[in-house]
């Protein structure tokens, strides 16, 4: 105990001795708990924007970010508001990358970040209750909500000529409220689901969830999960049995372990993420190649695009406070001005010195509507030939 | 168990006090060095987790019943809050929430029936009437339930589907939270207090998940993985903000040289310490009282010596059972209150390692049998689970500072939060073989 | 007092007391003897309501006592000890006793934080009686003692004490000078002795030790193979033939080394 | 033709996957029973064992990959298994010295044990994510498919498919090996009758001659075996996942107390019953029931219970076995 609190308290000394100067941003996601394997290279994605930013040498007369991780669990509430509130009061943030799961994400933001008046920009939570809570303009996310997913995936499904599906989804918020709004919006316009069966991420075993879809049957399954987690078992299990052979991947399913550990085997499968046509992704993908980690990672892109939409809209209020620019963001996300990309950071917080307009496309398309999330334009994807391939942009 | 042991109680009167004082001065020093409000934080949480550690003291420690289920009572408790304090939603009990309370009636009918069978009939008769009764309820019950549940599930689906709660004031969440709790520690304990100590720790650890899966899985009730959020705050409490737009308030603070917005935080999170200081004095003071008298000395013997305690005259079952439901019922108590202080529900959060192996750790570490122990060892685990978070890394640092970077390094930082296990797995280890009566013996 | 017809108890395929009967008169010492697996223990057991009988009927004073649970038996008057001392380790001698009294108002919740006056009332009169128990049995230095420290032959002494705390009507007593050196086991006898004739209480003993058997009990009814076989004053039973075979086996009779083994 | 439909259909979704999963509960409950009859606890840390055992073989794997030695079509874990076993082993017996063995002298209560276990958990859940981290890690090589589902269509022209990895088939033969070389262990070997005779009854081994030093020694080894066979099999037929491992501990649990705690052929009968009703419970028997009745229309999925209800199957079998034997179907031990 005694060493602990020396080394504690030598640890607040050495965390003491950084430039007053610096800028400093949290990462609140969840490095422990159920969504631990995506955390690392949501982190990464987020450190490679403030990495940029520092380098450049740009941002408000040369500031340095410093990075502040810091474990949401992503389930446990009570830690993840405590992690936020250290960020806050003793790590002084002047913003937030996270948190990284929808339930985590509302209860740091109520309990912490709005009393708090700190900005929180979520690349990862999609539930639509966050559509509706009352933010005081701080908060936004880089990931689009479920309901307008739901539609774009009926209207797809659709276009090929499918009319019935069994629908199996991760069982969390996002998994549910992805399904639940598929499921209206596909039955709206026609079509038949045939089950909607959870499947919990991290369990050991999926064949009863295989066997009950297969059962139902359908012309196609639907996976609302994670292609790291759960949804892997489900295809994975799915397909070794044979039953299913056309498969319809929300955002969470399409990553690089997607072509990677199914490769061929999902050819003529389909799918959306959240993404718009342009050079961003490509360019960020390359530079996480670099950076040694895997830019096609879940939601990696969304939290380059949340770091760096804090840093961009700071160099545009000439402040890093919160309050200031929070205002900002929105202005920065959406133009008009010349289009910035992933790893063209440098250039935009040149520009915003000089007082001109910039539109940050980021490394996902980031164009944020109403109050503060992701509008929702997606990239069709179809799988040929193992590889991802992207067919047209919704 | 322990108690062939050395006397532990080495500093004699002066030890609790002084230990208390060391948990005070870690919050404070925690206030200076990090801030007051992830000090508050911690403590607030602190004072939750000691509710906790005090209902499984009162199974383990005062009764020897190793309950390995505490996530479920704690979920089950902070239910409560969601059917006592949220709005009720619109219509939803008129399209299908009478019908799923007569499912449920179903349900329960159907369980009397079996069991009364089980009891009459003899031989073949009774394992084909028990299953009959049984698959017949079923079938009924699941013909009532499924289409009412769709129904309410389809109302605003994206913020509501479900029956909502009876718009009370959340305070009167607490006590509810305990009864549920108490009332599913019931028919647990009916149907598993007889089993020995293993089988009772398996037992309780599926009833645990159980519990937590219902609440997962039926968003009629609760939302399920959806979460309810926006739960009030208990009277008291006022909200940040609006201290913030009150000129009184931010004057006030002014005139303290204390930022407003610092200020009101602090305010919400001190008065929340307040209002759970006195439950857990409370509690604290019914627990010492209760231990202290011939009911406590029957309980302490019961746990040392089930079979002596039978033999000089105490219904050791009835006792089992009562004493199980009180624990449970603080622990459904600490549930309610944790749910309040969060403003949110989300049954996903509940996992065995944070809110049963952990309280497990917090009593051991106390001292069980003694309820200022598992106070202190649940305020004290506690903050060194918080901090873990951030020495974990922070020591690992330090260890794998002399190393080039590589593959190696960057592994070892990214495996850097998981110390908070090891820590927690060692000093569990630590407590029960050097000090197995705890920081704070039983007298 | 207690009469025992026809008693049966069989685990699986063994059967361990097989049609046992037999008659404790009131005020009576009665020694329970056998050679090992007689099913004493078993018949013991049966009695206090540790086992349900598979078959047959225990009675206490005409009452129909059989299958009733430890604690109910209790309430009947009937308490027992252990062969292996099973005290309360973490109370403390004294606590061990005051525990005893059944109705005691403190042992409900209600009463242990609204009716503190009248726990205390009654927690001074508890606390009399076990420290005139303590001295009765000559181990009042060691009321503060955890029962836990204490030696076997103590643990056998306050278990004796337990009995007192109440009116006990019969007390069973298993193997009670199992592991107790002498001179405590005399102090044993002395204090069922003097039990059995200051309060009247009515005594069943099961002992291996012959000498305190004989010192103390009459009649003794010998067990053998799950039946009763003898029964009789220590003289005679010494002396009964069945009872030599029983312990000896059959073809042994040399009855100078029965005085030995029995 | 329907008949043979309905038929593959159980077989391809319920028994072919209920059996690999039965036979690696089955291997899990075993050391969870082995354990609980002779060392007399029940072992919290019996997931996290499993986990540290396969993260070691995994790592051995990827050595042999990287020097270009393979097992042909079986599996390159196969070959690494011996030394994750011996590593496990090590980790098991020092922990034994370090810890258990403390209380094996002082003689604790079960549940004293049962709480050490809790502590080792701990300690063991966070030495494997260090090691090997937290993701998920997939290292099955060799040949997929014993028979796959395509080539099962049109070897039959059914219209059902039937899969058989080869995982799965190599899942059923090793535990099958294993289970038949316990079994003549504990009952032909000296050691193995001695260990028997120590579970029956301590005090009576201790007189008889029985060194209790070598009893535990073997039992924490085949313990360990057991649990890194196990974690690997299970590995390889779905994938290494820390997180997971701990999660498995509760259906392993619930088939160890189904069978009966401390006996053997309970563990492995428990392991097949929890595997079964889990997947069987949950299916939805809507297709079988249309090959075998076509005239049937029905919408109902004929789904007994949600699938997210799966660990509750295994949990409510448990309450229920223990509510009418409480010592499990096998009749177990209680301490």
């Amino acid at each position: 105990m005694k060493n602990l609190l020396l080394a504690s308290t030598a640890v607040l000394l050495a965390a003491g001795a950084a430039n007053a100067a610096d800028v400093k941003i949290g990462i609140s996601i969840g490095f422990t708990g159920p969504l631990e394997s995506m955390a690392p290279d949501m982190a990464k994605g987020a450190e490679m924007a403030m990495k940029e930013v520092s380098d450049s040498g740009k941002l408000l007369g040369g500031d340095k970010v410093i990075s502040v991780r810091g474990d949401s669990t992503c389930i446990d509430a009570a830690a993840a508001t405590a992690t936020v509130t250290k960020m806050i009061t003793s790590e002084k943030v002047d913003g937030i990358v996270g948190g990284e799961c929808s339930g985590e994400t509302i209860a740091s933001l109520n309990n912490v970040a709005i009393p708090n008046g700190m900005v929180m920009i979520s690349p990862s939570a999609t539930s639509p209750a966050l559509t509706t809570i009352d933010d005081k303009g701080l908060f936004f996310r880089t990931a689009p909500s479920d309901a307008r997913q739901g539609e774009v995936m009926t209207d797809e499904i659709l276009e090929h000529g499918i009319k019935s599906v069994a629908v199996t989804y991760t069982n969390n918020d996002y998994g549910k409220g992805l399904a639940d709004s598929f499921v209206e919006a596909f039955k709206k316009k026609g079509g038949t689901v045939t089950i909607t069966a959870a499947h919990d991420d991290g369990k050991p075993d999926y064949s009863a969830e295989v066997g009950a879809l297969a059962s139902a049957g359908g012309q196609a399954l639907v996976i609302a999960g994670y292609v790291d987690q759960g949804g892997a078992g489900i295809l994975r299990g799915a397909l070794d049995t044979g039953a299913f052979s056309t498969f319809v991947f929300p955002d969470g399913m399409v990553g690089g372990s997607l072509e990677k550990n199914f490769g061929k085997e999902v050819n003529g499968s389909f799918g959306q993420v959240p993404s718009s046509e342009g050079e961003g992704h490509d360019k960020f993908v390359a530079a996480a190649k670099a950076a040694g980690f895997d830019g096609n990672g879940t939601y990696a892109g969304e939290s380059y695009d949340a770091a760096a939409l804090i840093l961009l809209a700071m160099q545009a209020a000439k402040s890093t406070d919160p309050k200031v620019y929070k205002d900002k963001v929105m202005e920065i996300a959406n133009g008009p001005g010349e289009k910035i990309y992933a790893g063209d950071l440098a250039k935009g917080l040149e520009l915003l010195a000089a007082g001109k307009p910039i539109d940050y496309e980021g490394a996902t398309a980031v164009h944020l509507i109403g109050p503060g999330e992701a509008s929702g334009s997606f990239r069709e994807i179809a799988i040929k030939d193992g590889k991802i391939e992207t067919v047209k942009f919704r | 168990m322990s108690t062939r042991q050395p006397d532990a109680a080495k500093g004699g009167k002066f030890r609790a006090p002084l230990l208390f004082a060391v948990m005070a001065a870690l919050i404070v020093m925690e206030g200076l060095t990090t801030g007051w409000d992830s000090a508050l934080v911690i403590l607030n949480m602190g004072i939750i987790s000691a509710i906790m550690a005090l209902g499984l003291n009162m199974q383990w420690g005062y009764a020897g019943l190793f309950n390995s289920g505490v996530v479920g009572f704690t979920a089950l408790g902070g239910l409560a809050p969601v059917l006592i304090s949220m709005p009720p939603t619109g219509g939803a009990m008129s399209q299908g929430g009478w019908q799923i309370l007569g499912a449920l009636l179903i349900a329960v009918l159907a369980l009397v029936v079996a069991t009364k069978l089980n009891h009459r009939l003899h031989g073949a008769a009774r394992a084909a009437g028990v299953v009959a009764a049984l698959v017949i309820g079923f079938v009924l019950f699941r013909a009532v339930f499924d289409p009412a549940v769709a129904r309410v599930q389809a109302i605003n689906p994206a913020s509501q589907g479900y029956l909502g709660g009876l718009g009370l004031p959340v305070l009167l969440a607490w006590p509810v939270g305990a009864v549920l709790a108490a009332a599913a520690a019931w028919a647990i304990g009916k149907t598993s207090l007889g089993l020995r100590s293993d089988y009772l720790a398996i037992a309780t650890l599926g009833i645990g998940e159980i519990i937590v899966a219902v609440l997962k899985n039926e968003e009629w009730l609760d939302r399920g993985v959806l979460n309810v959020t926006g739960i009030p705050r208990p009277w008291p409490v006022p909200y940040e903000v609006d201290l913030q737009a009150d000129p009184g308030f931010v004057a006030r603070m002014q005139g303290w040289g204390i930022d407003p917005v610092t200020g009101s935080t602090l305010t919400v999170k001190l008065i929340y310490m307040g209002l759970f200081g006195i439950v857990l004095a409370l509690l604290l003071w019914g627990a010492q009282l209760a231990l202290k008298s011939p009911w406590g000395r029957m309980m302490r013997a019961i746990r040392d010596n089930e079979t002596a305690a039978a033999a000089m005259g105490k219904n050791v079952t009835r006792r089992h059972l009562q004493i199980f439901m009180l624990g449970a019922a603080v622990m459904g108590l600490a549930g309610a209150m944790m749910i309040t202080l969060d403003g949110q529900m989300t049954p996903a959060s509940y996992n065995p390692l944070r809110y049963t192996f952990l309280i497990l750790v917090m009593v051991v570490v106390g001292g069980s049998g003694n309820n200022w122990g598992s106070v202190l060892g649940a305020v004290l685990v506690w903050f060194l689970w918080i901090k873990a978070e951030a020495w974990g890394p922070e020591i690992m640092n330090l260890a794998i500072s002399h190393m080039s970077e590589g593959p190696l390094r960057q592994h070892l930082f990214d495996a850097a939060p998981q110390m908070r296990v090891i820590v927690m797995g060692l000093l569990l280890l630590l407590v029960l073989r050097f000090s197995p009566r705890g920081l704070l013996p039983e007298k | 007092m207690i009469r025992v017809e026809n008693l049966q108890k069989r685990f699986g395929g063994f059967t361990a007391v097989d049609g046992a009967s037999l008659e404790i008169a009131t005020g009576s010492i009665t020694g329970l003897i056998g050679p090992n697996g007689a099913g004493k223990s078993t018949l013991f057991n049966v009695i206090a309501g540790v086992y349900t009988p598979t078959a047959g009927k225990v009675t206490m004073d005409g009452e129909d006592i059989t299958g009733l649970k430890p604690h109910e038996l209790f309430h009947k008057g009937l308490l027992r000890t252990f062969q292996i001392a099973h005290e309360f380790p973490s109370l403390t001698v004294r606590e061990n006793l005051m525990m005893v009294p059944a109705g005691q108002s403190g042992e409900t919740l209600w009463n242990s934080w609204f009716h503190r006056g009248r726990i205390a009332g009654e927690e001074a009169a508890l606390r009399k009686k076990a420290d005139e128990v303590l001295d009765f049995l000559t181990i009042s230095h060691l009321r503060d003692e955890r029962a836990g420290n204490l030696s076997g032959g103590q643990k056998k002494l306050l278990e004796l004490g337990r009995t007192m705390m109440v009116d006990a009507k019969i007390v069973f007593l298993d193997e009670v000078g199992a592991g107790v050196n002498r001179t405590l086991l005399n102090t044993i006898g002395d204090a069922i002795v003097r039990l059995n004739k200051e309060r009247g209480y009515t005594f069943c003993v099961i002992e291996h030790d012959m000498d305190f058997i004989g010192r103390l009990c009459d009649p003794v009814i010998v067990m053998a193979e799950g039946k009763v076989l003898a029964e009789g004053s220590p003289a005679t039973i010494m002396q009964n033939e069945a009872v030599i075979e029983a312990y000896l086996g059959r073809g042994l009779k040399n009855k100078d080394k029965v005085g030995a083994a029995v | 033709m329907d008949i043979l439909n309905a038929i593959v259909a159980i077989l391809n979704y319920v028994i072919v996957p209920a059996t690999t999963y039965g036979a690696q509960l089955a291997l899990g409950a075993l050391g969870v029973t082995l354990i609980y009859g002779i060392l007399r606890f029940s072992n919290f840390a019996q997931g996290d064992t499993m986990a540290f055992g396969t993260a070691i073989t995994i790592m051995v794997t990827w050595g042999l990959q990287s020097l270009g030695i393979g097992f042909g079509p079986l599996p390159t874990a196969l070959l690494a298994l011996p030394f994750g076993i011996a590593i496990t082993c090590a980790l098991l017996l020092g922990t034994d010295r370090v810890v258990y063995r403390y209380y094996r002298t002082v003689r604790a209560a079960p549940v004293i044990l049962v709480m050490v276990s809790v502590g080792v958990m701990f300690l063991m859940n966070g030495i494997t994510r260090i090691l090997i981290g937290v993701d998920e890690i997939k290292f099955a090589d060799g040949a997929r498919f014993l028979i796959s589902a395509s080539e099962f269509k049109s070897w039959t022209g059914l219209t059902e498919p039937l899969a058989i990895r080869s995982t799965q088939a190599i899942t059923v033969i090793v535990a099958g090996l294993l289970v038949w070389a316990l079994f003549w262990f504990l009952a032909k070997t000296r050691t193995g009758k001695s260990m028997r005779a120590y579970a029956d009854n301590e005090d009576l081994a201790l007189l008889s001659g029985i060194n209790p030093d070598r009893v535990v020694t073997v039992t924490w080894i085949i313990a360990g075996a057991l649990a890194t066979t196990a974690g690997v099999l299970y590995g390889l037929d779905k994938s290494f996942k820390a997180f997971s491992y701990f999660q498995l501990v509760l259906p392993i649990f619930a088939a160890a107390v189904v069978g009966g705690l401390g006996n053997p052929l309970g563990a492995i009968a428990g392991g097949f019953i929890v595997a079964y009703s889990e997947v069987a419970v949950t299916y939805a028997w809507k297709k079988v029931a249309g090959y075998l009745f076509p005239s049937w229309d029905t919408d109902s999925l004929l789904q007994l219970l949600s699938t997210d209800y799966k660990f509750a199957v295994s949990f409510t079998i448990l309450i229920i076995v223990l509510l009418f034997k409480p010592t499990g179907l096998f009749k177990g031990k209680a301490y």
